[in-house]
């Protein structure tokens, strides 16, 4: 007996890829596959998993299952009762379902050389401008379902301000900002904030009032890698900055 | 290294360059090579590349070797180009408007600018523009705010045969989960379509 | 048109063109030129940039004509690249689930997972992210799952000028079998398939 931690396992990704190492390793002719040994040897390593405390995927367990019931079916006596036309062999759907995952590792070997010589290979397509827009992706129906699930997931702001922006005051916007950030639970990317505004007062406006709560610690703008999103979170003096009124207006003097 | 090889690659490169190659660069990539033998390898192909039947010519500019179409060619490319119904393209806010319009049509820009936490108008423009959206009436409400919903455009896009097809939010969430690393245990499929198809999806306005 | 001058044009197309050019593109925009006259020009283009002194070849991909550098040439080419493209990462799971969507397609999850024999939901989301696959409708049988098939992203990341150039199932069957000790039978008819498949057999483990 082996002590367990020393035992050293192969992955396999299923138990078809299981089966076939078996059989390939000990060049056993597919079309007539010893069932008793190679369901010992399936279900040892199973055990040995289990030793290691390895999480059984549910695929191994039933594919054990099924060997086992080959195996009982082949010491059965064939059913008198059944129809004579097909004396089948109990082995022949793994034998087929084996050989079509082999079939398909051999189809991804192929796969695999054609794309490393594609990788080997250029075309610099539209070298002289004949272009289209920028900035645009070319979309399928999976990046739809998606964007979906983003909209779904993203933090609800309020609704854009029925008043027209042109009227807010810096104290205003910083006002409207507090509410964007206290409405969501985490940070908020700059950018849906921004969107909010069509006019260039507006987006000015907006600008300026960020920068005084960046200043006055009431909020905080962070990039968590180069080139992400720009996210705003409530800073340390958050409340204590949206607690005064008077701070606000302030504000507005400065900008009059 | 051989004439013919030498001057394969050359080709290679200066297709592949965005700038013109120059002699310098050239003569630092091919250590072996001399530059006499560069340039005259360079200066052939520059002359095969003038021959009749070839419609990409390498020319000396600015110091260095670069590929051109022909002037005289420019007119039938550029109209070939035009021609071509290119792919469809969309900016991402406008990529999941168009997702908000298909879970939820008919949808009006409130409800969608409510989902989407963003003003929506430019970019409702843009998908009416490029005819992936069309207006399906008004909402009986206050306001009675225009209705959106998908067009017969959106599908062939997407290679659907009706809005059915959509793949239900159900079968989006255990892809998802399973990219988390979540394991789902869809035995055999077992969690796919367990709602057939969205009840709701275009039922008041038969496509 | 004199066919020199057809052949430039279509040269110039080809290397302006984003996409690969497809005969019918062709065809619609060279209104007095047969079809006939066109595959016969493009077949000359194609020979003629496959001389041992060219660096650029016209490929068919996708359905179409497209011009691209030589594998063979790529460490020589690559330091003038400035774009590179991000390279298609994918595990041997995926790959052999993309291999069973490429000859089953259309094909159902459940199906997918029938023959590999493992849940496929994680790797079906990482080929769907990198648009390798395509969702294509729904199955009308029971739970209408969705269907899925291999996307032109596929064809041009794999350098396939159609699925039909794929080999045959039966191909790699008779490899299977030889590989997995039933020589009796392998021998027989070997012999077609042995040759383009076995050069890469063995590199198994390569990953």
């Amino acid at each position: 007996m082996e002590p367990p931690y020393s035992v050293q396992l192969e992955t396999y990704e299923g138990p078809l890829d299981l089966l076939l190492d078996l059989i390939r390793k000990q060049e056993i002719n597919i079309l007539d596959i010893p069932i008793a040994r190679v369901t010992q040897q399936y279900l040892d390593y199973l055990h040995k998993m289990e030793e290691l405390d390895m999480d059984i995927a549910a695929d191994f367990i039933l594919m054990a299952a099924t060997l086992i019931y080959i195996k009982a079916k082949m010491l059965l006596p064939p059913d008198p009762n059944a129809p004579a036309a097909e004396p089948l062999d109990p082995r022949s759907d793994l034998v087929q379902r084996l050989l079509e995952h082999e079939r398909f590792k051999k189809a991804a070997e192929m796969l695999q050389q054609k794309q490393i010589l594609e990788a080997a290979s250029w075309s610099r397509p539209n070298p002289e401008g004949f272009e289209h827009e920028e900035g645009e992706l070319v979309v399928t129906l999976w990046d739809v379902v998606k964007a979906f699930q983003a909209a779904l997931n993203r933090p609800q702001l309020p609704p854009p301000l029925d008043i027209p922006k042109e009227e807010l005051t810096v104290g205003q916007m910083m006002a409207e900002m507090q509410e964007i950030l206290r409405a969501s639970a985490g940070p908020v990317e700059l950018e849906r904030v921004i969107e909010r505004y069509s006019t260039r007062r507006a987006l000015i406006v907006a600008f300026l009032a960020l920068l005084e709560l960046i200043r006055l610690e009431a909020i905080l703008a962070v990039q968590q890698e180069p080139f992400g999103p720009i996210l705003l979170r409530k800073h340390k003096l958050f409340d204590v900055v949206f607690a005064r009124a008077d701070k606000l207006e302030a504000v507005d003097t400065q900008y009059q | 290294m051989e004439r013919n090889k030498l001057k394969a690659l050359l080709e290679a490169i200066i297709y592949v360059s965005e700038e013109p190659v120059t002699l310098d660069q050239l003569a630092a990539a091919f250590d072996g090579v001399g530059r006499e033998d560069l340039r005259a390898a360079l200066n052939e192909l520059v002359v095969a590349s003038q021959a009749s039947d070839r419609g990409v010519e390498i020319r000396q500019v600015a110091g260095g070797y670069r590929m051109y179409t022909r002037a005289e060619h420019h007119d039938a490319v550029r109209r070939f180009v035009r021609k071509q119904k290119p792919p469809l393209r969309l900016t991402l806010p406008a990529l999941e408007t168009l997702a908000v319009i298909a879970y939820k049509q008919p949808v009006t820009l409130p409800e969608i600018q409510q989902i989407r936490g963003v003003n929506a108008v430019s970019v409702i423009k843009t998908l009416l523009d490029k005819a992936l959206i069309v207006t399906a009436g008004r909402k009986p409400c206050v306001g009675r705010p225009i209705l959106y919903r998908t067009s017969r455009e959106f599908l062939l896009r997407f290679g659907l045969k009706d809005l059915s097809e959509l793949p239900t939010l159900e079968e989006f969430e255990e892809l998802a989960r399973a990219s988390l690393g979540e394991t789902a245990e869809a035995s055999s499929g077992g969690g796919i379509a367990s709602q057939p198809a969205r009840a709701d999806a275009g039922s008041d306005n038969g496509n």
